[in-house]
């Protein structure tokens, strides 16, 4: 198999696949815990609160006061990662390309050397993140196999683009390849791993902020 | 090839071409072989020495196109001067003898320069039945073989003869193999390119006839100051794709302004050739600088890599259909599962053994 | 062929103009010369004209007649010159630009003028002789 | 019967519901619940990240309802929840958790890891697995009326004195009375002021009011246990209590959870909305401000501050009220550095201040509160629980520092003008 004709793979059947075992997979995820239930709360809910559901999707995207200062690598590693992720998969002129051919939505990108150094960024963060993951008591206490695997299905994007964009290390088309496959294996895992907080996210912090806001709590 | 054969120097001397003439010809083929200017010394130095090599060209199944962009080369003259180096023994689409005065001047080259002569073939060689493709009644398989046995090197001029072609596209109907999958024990050098840019194929000639060897090659047998670099990386539209700046259809704002084709589907990233900077048709321009996006067509397989229009990053074939039923079949079986979390759920419920105050703790 | 792109500036005449800075001192140290092959750099439609432009028009022009007319010729800078090497048919072959004193292909060359001499020694002697 | 481990593991599958699934599938692991809660801040020991203490509960969710969980667990490979494992978290369940909730503001993904304790301490109490003094606290809640013992005729005694020191009476078991008056122990036991302020302050906005005898204790020891049927049997009596003498409001006293056993948790406990109104004494003070029926007169001046009682501003929604009353009765009131609904909580809520086996650790996660008292330098502190108070109180006299403790209504009473009524 040569390198354009495991891209060829990759891009045919290989992300086929992929979304495929994504889609179901969420779908499954999202069945699972909603088939749980929630008990309708009895209790009289406040009229007036300033915290609800959806605020609180928004809200918990910022640090509450005085958190910032005691785990400042936590959340400037995250910020970084998740904002240099972000930038890189949604602005990359290619990747905008990708959604257009499986959606028919595009918007305008942003020029290469933007996307470069977020991209940097998110690499360096991720790195950072490790870092702290691994010398951090509490973290190296609650993470497992699955948090070192997520790291490392994320990570494998951001370094496999990085290098084909570069041209460092492997020739383009092979770089390219690896590229794409490694986003179809974080594609493959995220309904089932960690990675599954990006779609559970909305779901926990609506429930967050409903618990709280009927309480007359923002949240 | 005689021993007392004049070298290529001598016979241009004897053509009454000065030493000036001689470094122009060394200069013009340095730039001709993609070599930097700075070599035009050594090649002056290796043609003081070579001397005029027999080539064979043998065409298997293929549409003549390289032979075609072979002779429209836009440097008539210094291919010119090649073609009249090289003692060109037998090329049926060229060669003015036919039938079996054609097969007997390729049998007596290949007597006489036993082991020294270039084997140049294009087109692939059909291995599903012998009867595809034959000449003179002799299967290409069988006089690739026979005269590949007594060649020093091998070239394998254009995509088909290189990695298959399009006779090996899918479904691959005469079972086509490129060159390099029958002969493994002689260097064998791809040319691939649908066709192969004219100045490359003489400049790979040159490069045997200059230096009597062929030049370096990458992991893929292509020489590497052809192939060494991908369309996107030399391209003049490159700075339009890092400012991110795309031509979104053939006749937009942004196609007039030359922006970046990627989007219209350029494969010029992952596609390795000269094109971009040895251009064709005389050194006007290539397939970028007159609008259209690279095709890769000096890429193995490159007629079943996906859609020619569509960028590299999008999906090759539509994935909605398969996407769909697998979101239905995540549902499908996510209700499963969701019935089996409530039933569970309730029997846990109805399990329930109401907690009294001596409950609390285990019997002792 | 015409090109779709017309007009359009693509910035690549700029790093060519940068290396013809650094080889004009390198020229002035050390007296090496170098050569670029044209033919060999990523050009746009502009991108030439534009270089063209830039280098101007020097002192000197000449022309080679071997193997097909070369012309040689100085650009607005001293030291840096524009040769195009062209076959009988006019066709262009090769473009170089070569930051020189004096372009290697005008100078006489030593067999050329061994040859010369030879030449003209038996020419002579046939004057003398006859 | 008796307590068991297969009782306690069928509770976890009874309460796991779909926040609690989503709350699991979102974390990250990230840790920045451990940097909101005082037992890891003051311990660093890791084991107390609120996450963590979760554990159990989190697998018997995967290994009973996920796919993966269940493969896991059909080929062997899950590792399965233990009667030892239990008995070792009980430590962390209990011990070092107040139920405050204040991990569960900061959550990035929005994990309520409070409402997830609470919930597993069902699973806890039915293995058996609770500390002594809460399963003997609320023991004595069920049998006696009240988890500190306070038997009827202590509350009596109580009411005496109250009446001939402010010379009213105290109406007991009143019908159609606009509030039903609860207190919880500490309150009869060491606070006898508050029902003397409240009666004043409730008299003087020309409300009527009352006590029952069959619920006169406010607290719930089956919530903080994590025993629902028991919860249900102590919130019962208040209900039926309410509902038997027709009260339009019953007022939660200066107690952070009861306020929750009563106000948040009541109607869902006893499986239907109340006809009656639950509110916290200091919404019923603001409630009588905003009708002009509370009259104040002088200021308290000097430098305090307030302590919010966890489970009443950020568990509860009282978080302004205390303030308009502060800022009327104390023109020298502060702020401490993080206040409100993200104030750190005295140490001894969620049943900690009960369980003996928790004290060395409830005194050491106090001094999160000691450094922002000493950061703000004032002498007088407030506050709203009566609970808060009495941990507060031991855990300043242990660190021996001179800081004077006020309950909010009794700070109130003392400022009413108790002029004639408007007419």
């Amino acid at each position: 198999m040569t390198p354009l004709e495991l891209l060829t793979w990759a891009r045919g059947p290989g992300l086929s696949i992929a979304l495929a075992i994504c889609a179901f997979g969420i779908l499954l995820r999202l069945f699972e815990i909603f088939s749980l239930g929630r008990k309708a709360d009895l209790s009289k809910a406040r009229e007036h609160s300033p915290g609800s559901g959806w605020r609180t999707i928004l809200s918990r995207s910022l640090p509450p006061p005085g958190l910032m200062k005691r785990a400042p690598v936590t959340y400037i590693g995250g910020y970084v990662f998740h904002l240099g992720f972000a930038i890189t998969l949604f602005f990359f002129v290619p990747h905008i390309e990708l959604v257009r051919g499986l959606t028919g939505l595009s918007w305008p990108g942003l020029p290469t050397q933007v996307i470069d150094i977020s991209a940097v960024a998110g690499l360096l963060a991720l790195i950072a993140v490790l870092a702290s993951r691994l010398s951090n008591p509490v973290k190296r206490l609650l993470s497992g196999f699955q948090d070192y695997l997520a790291w490392l299905l994320t990570f494998l994007p951001l370094a496999t683009g990085y290098l084909a964009f570069h041209h460092l290390l492997i020739d383009y088309t092979l770089a390219l390849a690896l590229h794409i496959l490694s986003v179809e294996l974080l594609l493959v895992a995220l309904p089932f791993t960690k990675l599954f907080h990006t779609v559970s996210v909305f779901v926990s912090r609506w429930y967050n902020g409903d618990i709280f806001g009927r309480k007359g709590v923002a949240s | 090839m005689a021993h007392d054969a004049p070298t290529i120097a001598e016979t241009l001397r004897r053509q009454g071409i000065s030493r000036r003439g001689f470094l122009k010809f060394c200069a013009t083929t340095a730039s001709l072989m993609a070599l930097p200017p700075s070599m035009v010394p050594a090649i002056a130095a290796a043609l003081e020495k070579a001397r005029r090599p027999s080539v064979i060209w043998l065409s298997f199944q293929e549409c003549t196109g390289c032979t075609e962009s072979l002779t429209r080369s836009h440097t008539p003259s210094i291919e010119g001067l090649i073609l009249e180096q090289i003692s060109l023994d037998y090329h049926h689409t060229l060669q003015a003898a036919s039938g079996e005065a054609a097969e007997a001047a390729r049998e007596a080259a290949m007597r006489e320069n036993h082991g020294k002569y270039l084997l140049v073939v294009d087109g692939s060689i059909p291995l599903g039945n012998a009867g595809y493709s034959t000449i003179a009644g002799i299967s290409n398989l069988d006089m690739l073989k026979e005269t590949a046995a007594g060649a020093a090197a091998v070239i394998a001029v254009g995509s088909c003869a290189a990695y298959g072609g399009l006779p090996a596209a899918l479904p691959n109907p005469t079972g086509a193999v490129p060159v390099s999958a029958i002969i493994k024990d002689k260097p064998v050098m791809n040319v691939p390119g649908c066709p192969p840019i004219p100045v490359v194929i003489t400049g790979v000639l040159a490069h045997f006839l200059t230096f009597a060897a062929l030049p370096e090659l990458d992991d893929r047998g292509r020489p590497k100051v052809f192939y060494g670099e991908s369309i996107h990386d030399r391209c003049y539209r490159r700075p339009f794709y890092d400012q991110g700046k795309f031509a979104e259809t053939f006749d937009d704002e942004g196609a007039r302004k030359g922006w970046c084709l990627f989007k219209l589907g350029c494969k010029g990233p992952v596609t390795y050739n000269a094109c971009a900077t040895t251009k064709w048709n005389q050194g006007v321009s290539f397939p970028i600088q007159s609008g259209h996006g690279c095709i890769g067509c000096s890429e193995p397989g490159f007629w079943d890599m996906g859609p020619l229009y569509k960028p590299l990053s999008m999906p090759i074939a539509p994935v909605q259909m398969m996407v769909g039923a697998a979101a239905a079949g995540g549902a499908i079986a996510g209700t499963a599962m969701a019935m089996r979390n409530r039933a569970a759920k309730k029997a846990a419920q109805a399990a329930h053994q109401k907690v009294t105050v001596d409950d609390l703790e285990k019997a002792k | 062929m015409p090109s779709t792109d017309s007009g359009a500036e693509h910035g690549n005449a700029l790093p060519i103009l940068n290396e013809i800075r650094h080889a004009l001192a390198r020229l002035l140290e050390s007296g090496e010369t170098s050569v670029i092959d044209l033919g060999a750099l990523p050009m746009g439609p502009q991108d030439e004209a534009e270089l063209l432009a830039a280098l101007g028009e020097g002192e000197v022009e000449a022309t080679i007649n071997a193997g097909g007319p070369s012309s040689v010729r100085e650009t607005a800078f001293h030291g840096v010159w524009l040769l195009t090497h062209r076959n009988e048919a006019g066709e262009t072959l090769a473009r170089f630009i070569e930051i020189a004193f004096v372009p290697e292909l005008l100078m006489s060359q030593a067999e050329d003028v061994a040859d010369s001499a030879a030449a003209l020694a038996k020419k002579l002697g046939q004057a003398q002789n006859g | 019967m008796s307590a068991s481990f297969e009782r306690g593991y069928n509770a976890f599958k009874e309460v796991l519901d779909a926040p609690i699934a989503s709350f699991f599938s979102s974390c990250v692991h990230c840790g920045l619940c451990a940097e909101a809660c005082l037992f890891y801040t003051e311990t660093s020991d890791p084991k107390y990240t609120p996450i963590h203490k979760l554990e159990p509960l989190r697998r018997a969710w995967q290994q009973e309802y996920t796919v993966l969980g269940r493969l896991a667990k059909l080929v062997g490979l899950a590792k399965p929840v233990t009667d030892a494992e239990l008995a070792e978290w009980s430590e962390l369940v209990y011990d070092s958790c107040t139920l405050c909730g204040r991990c569960s503001m900061v959550c990035p993904v929005g994990n309520d890891i409070a409402y997830m304790v609470r919930k597993m301490r069902e699973g806890m109490s039915a293995a058996g697995h609770a500390p002594e003094g809460l399963v003997t606290a609320t023991k004595r809640a069920i049998q006696s009326g009240s988890p500190a013992g306070v038997k009827w005729a202590t509350v009596e005694a109580t009411i005496k004195r109250v009446q001939k020191e402010f010379g009213f009476e105290v109406p007991v078991n009143r019908e159609n009375a606009d509030y039903l008056v609860l207190m919880s122990s500490w309150e009869i036991l060491n606070y006898p002021e508050y029902l003397g302020a409240v009666g004043r302050i409730l008299n003087r906005a020309g409300a009527t009011w009352t006590l029952a005898q069959d619920a006169y204790e406010a607290t719930n020891s089956g919530i903080q246990i994590g025993a629902s049927d028991l919860a249900r049997e102590l919130v019962g009596r208040i209900v039926g209590a309410a509902e038997q003498l027709k009260v339009k409001c019953v007022i939660s006293p200066e107690c952070g959870h009861a306020y929750t056993a009563i106000r948040w948790e009541g109607p869902n406990l006893m499986g239907r909305p109340f006809g009656f109104e639950v509110k916290h004494i200091l919404e019923v003070l603001d409630d009588l401000r905003k009708a002009g029926k509370l009259k104040l007169k002088g200021t308290l001046d000097k430098p305090l501050t307030y302590h919010d009682p966890c489970q009443i501003s950020r568990r509860g929604g009282v978080y302004e009220q205390p303030r308009t009353l502060l800022n009327q009765l104390a023109p020298q009131f502060r702020e401490m550095h993080e206040t409100g609904t993200l104030n750190w909580c005295c140490g001894g809520g969620g049943g900690v201040s009960a369980n003996e086996r928790a004290e060395s650790l409830r005194l050491t996660s106090f001094k999160r509160k000691k450094a922002q008292i000493e950061e703000l330098g004032v002498k007088t502190m407030v506050t709203a629980c009566a609970n808060c108070r009495v941990v507060m109180e031991e855990a300043l006299e242990h660190y021996h520092m001179d800081i004077e403790m006020l309950g909010l209504t009794e700070l109130v009473a003392e400022h009413l003008d108790e002029g004639k009524p408007n007419e």
